[in-house]
């Protein structure tokens, strides 16, 4: 047991690193790429329903 | 060279259509041109003047629609058709640090003409050039330029004349000068002029036509062109500022 | 008649290019000067280096490094002198096939390289090599190198150029374009140059077999630059 | 509205993989163990690390391919197309580089070493780098589309070039699948590598989805603010 716990604990913080690197790019990814399209879809049926809105006056 | 036929029609073009994405730079432009004509184009800066002209002259191809010149269709037989047409630019096209012989020189042989050095020799004295024909073409001035471009533009004695707004940034006596080039060669010749000069253009023109964002606004023969009213379709055109 | 006409019009190409050259000498002597440039600056870095540090062993990339450098000089001229006055539209609205163009200029850019490197490379030997242990191969197997590594870098080069010059901030572009994309042939070139000068047993087979990686790389490069070519100047 | 419910369904798909594998990583899957008995728990990396590397470089072949189609067709949908496939390219670059930084730090004491597989990956990053740089410093659309276009091609060509060039110059670089003796994994590693791998796959895929899918949107917003503009 000694001897697993010398080997992770100079080891640990590059690996938890690396995992909260991985987990981070991709989270905010995706969270960015979600952000952007819902404001997109936002502000597309608001233009939408100004063009509905001219072609029926 | 392959001598295929030709038609009446100079220039022949049909839904032409330039397009990237959901801009249209061209948009679904037709009109005619007989032979000997003299079409002025105008148009507010971005109306896609420049962008016809390119694909008139086989250096754009279209996204849609046909555009054929004496027959020739810009795509399929561009090698054919720029034998046949020249352009002269308000950029003279020429390098600066050859000879103004050296220039046509090159030209001549990129257009593979049989007597290079007679026919160079011919235009030189032609635009009454030949006493320069060894200086350098850098120490030319405006009108000097303008005058070798012509030379360029006619070392292959095309049919058809592309004129991207020629009078911009000339003295008045280059004006006269190009003028008189035009009037000379204007018989047997058909002009495409671009250009931002409504008196100059309608002066010299046989046709006209009108383009803003793409579309043609107006296209006329100058016998059909009432003045005042073009003027005003003309100025409500730029004035929308259609871009 | 069309072959021979493309023969005619890349004859002309190439030859209007070297008399614009030979008048103005602007690309031949940029390019030469900053090659000078660079050795004050290799002096500079083997400033502290000592008498006991063996020059040889950095020369070919030190050379290669001024090389490339100096390349994209002479490319970015290449075709300023084609855009400067719109020029390129009237080459363009010739019967000229387009390929032509692309080996008409890859064969002057070619010229203009190999000059100066011919030129400055005696330069470099004169300068840093003096005193040394000299050439362990055969001298003529660095001309095989020079000659292989600039057909990749002029081909590849005069295909980006054509793309930069139509960019903003035309002379970084080309750097930040070029030098990634040279990689392979830059470090092929580097281990022939090395095998060539240290000789001594088994570099011979050694440079040979990095001259195949240097023609393999101008084989492939210089065939897809050429299939692209058309597309990119046509816009 | 055009939703792409492939899309979502790769997405949290994928999500679950990775996520499974990490812990398939952890509490699975044994770790290495040196010949003085220490046992490697940096190898732990290699889970997401390869997978990343791997699907970064999948990923750029569709640069190169769509790169080719735009050139065929000047459709400027391939153009986005292929700017997206380079986008993802970028993103699992970058992981790959910062993971791949760690381990080396932990296994070679070093941050950074010149060695071949390290210097190609560099050069595939300057590259993919460049490709936007390049999109960068073009007005004209067309022109950007098509220069793009060009240099993508040849950016996708040169990477394997670099990659064997330094190859053969001996790398010390872990090479896990080269077959022979001694090389492969216990089945326990290579199915939490395989879940990991086809995990990331499809976040890719998802990913690139997603970014299309925006790029439409921003697309149509684009094309109905020029036809109320008229």
């Amino acid at each position: 047991m000694m001897d697993l716990y010398a080997a992770v604990i100079p080891q640990a913080p590059y690996i938890i690193g690396a995992y909260g690197l991985i987990w981070v790019g991709l989270l905010g990814f995706v969270f960015m790429v979600f952000n952007r399209i819902g404001r997109l879809e936002k502000e597309l049926r608001v233009l939408e329903e100004s063009v509905e809105r001219r072609v029926k006056s | 060279m392959g001598d295929t036929p030709t038609n009446d029609l100079a220039v022949q073009v049909r839904g032409l259509t330039r397009a990237f994405g959901v801009r249209k730079a061209l948009n679904d432009v037709s009109f005619e041109l007989p032979r000997g004509a003299f079409l002025s184009i105008f148009g507010p800066n971005g109306a896609g003047k420049t962008t016809l002209a390119r694909v008139l002259t086989t250096l754009l191809n279209p996204s849609s629609g046909t555009a054929t010149i004496l027959g020739f269709d810009v795509v399929t037989e561009a090698v054919e058709l720029r034998h046949r047409i020249g352009l002269i630019s308000h950029n003279p096209l020429l390098y600066p640090d050859l000879t103004a012989e050296e220039n046509l020189l090159f030209f001549a042989e990129m257009y593979a003409l049989d007597n290079p050095k007679e026919r160079v020799s011919e235009l030189l004295a032609d635009v009454e050039l030949d006493h320069r024909r060894l200086d350098v073409v850098g120490t030319f001035s405006r009108g000097m330029l303008q005058r070798l471009s012509i030379a360029r533009a006619l070392l292959h004695k095309p049919d058809v004349l592309f004129l991207d707004e020629p009078y911009s940034g000339l003295d008045p006596h280059a004006m006269d000068i190009l003028d008189g080039l035009i009037a000379q060669i204007r018989g047997d010749h058909t002009f495409v002029m671009i250009s931002h000069d409504l008196d100059k253009g309608l002066e010299l023109c046989s046709h006209a036509l009108i383009l803003a964002a793409g579309k043609v606004v107006l296209f006329e023969s100058r016998d059909q062109i009432d003045v005042p009213t073009f003027r005003e379709t003309y100025r409500a055109t730029v004035g929308s500022g259609v871009a | 008649m069309a072959k021979s006409n493309s023969w005619r019009q890349f004859k002309a190409i190439l030859r209007k290019d070297l008399v614009m050259e030979l008048r103005t000498k602007e690309m031949v002597t940029s390019m030469g000067l900053y090659a000078l440039l660079t050795m004050v600056v290799y002096q500079i870095a083997l400033a502290e280096a000592g008498d006991s540090f063996d020059v040889r062993l950095v020369m070919p990339g030190l050379i290669w490094v001024a090389f490339i450098f100096m390349s994209m000089l002479g490319l970015n001229r290449s075709f300023v002198h084609e855009k400067d006055q719109g020029c390129i539209d009237a080459l363009l609205l010739s019967p000229v096939d387009r390929p032509v163009i692309f080996f008409a200029k890859f064969a002057g850019n070619l010229l203009f390289l190999l000059v100066v490197e011919v030129l400055s490379l005696p330069v470099f030997s004169f300068l840093f090599l003096q005193g040394r242990e000299g050439f362990g191969n055969p001298i003529w197997m660095i001309g095989v190198v020079l000659f292989g590594a600039s057909v990749g870098i002029s081909g590849v080069g005069t295909l980006l150029a054509t793309m930069t010059v139509n960019t903003k901030g035309k002379d970084v572009m080309l750097a930040v374009l070029f030098v990634p994309l040279m990689y392979p042939l830059l470090r092929a070139a580097v281990g022939a140059t090395f095998a060539a000068v240290i000789g001594g047993p088994g570099t011979v087979e050694t440079f040979w077999l990095f001259m195949a990686w240097v023609a393999g790389f101008d084989v492939i490069m210089v065939l897809v630059a050429y299939g692209l070519y058309e597309f990119v100047i046509g816009v | 509205m055009k939703r792409n419910p492939l899309a979502e369904i790769m997405l949290g798909l994928g999500g679950l993989l990775t996520t499974a594998a990490f812990f398939m990583a952890f509490f699975w899957a044994p770790g290495t163990v040196y010949p003085d008995g220490r046992i490697d728990f940096a190898q732990k990396i290699f889970y997401f690390h390869v997978p990343v590397a791997e699907a970064s470089f999948l990923v750029f072949i569709f640069t190169a391919y769509y790169g080719i189609k735009f050139l065929m067709t000047r459709k400027r949908i391939y153009d986005t197309k292929a700017r997206i496939a380079t986008e993802v390219t970028l993103f699992f670059v970058l992981l790959t580089m910062a993971t791949g930084i760690l381990w080396t730090r932990v296994e070679w004491g070093v941050w950074w070493l010149w060695e071949p597989r390290l210097t190609t990956y560099f050069i595939l990053t300057l590259l993919v780098i460049a490709y936007f740089v390049l999109r960068n410093s073009v007005e004209d659309e067309e022109k950007r589309a098509v220069y793009a276009s060009a240099f993508g091609i040849l950016a996708f060509i040169d990477a394997p070039i670099s990659f064997f060039i330094t190859r053969w110059l001996n790398s010390i670089h872990p090479v896990v699948f080269a077959g022979g003796e001694g090389s492969g994994l216990e089945t326990s590693m290579l199915i939490t590598f395989i879940v990991a791998q086809v995990g990331m796959l499809m976040l890719g895929y998802a990913f690139y989805q997603l970014r299309l899918r925006e790029e439409e949107l921003t697309e149509r917003l684009e094309a109905l603010k020029i036809e109320i503009g008229d």
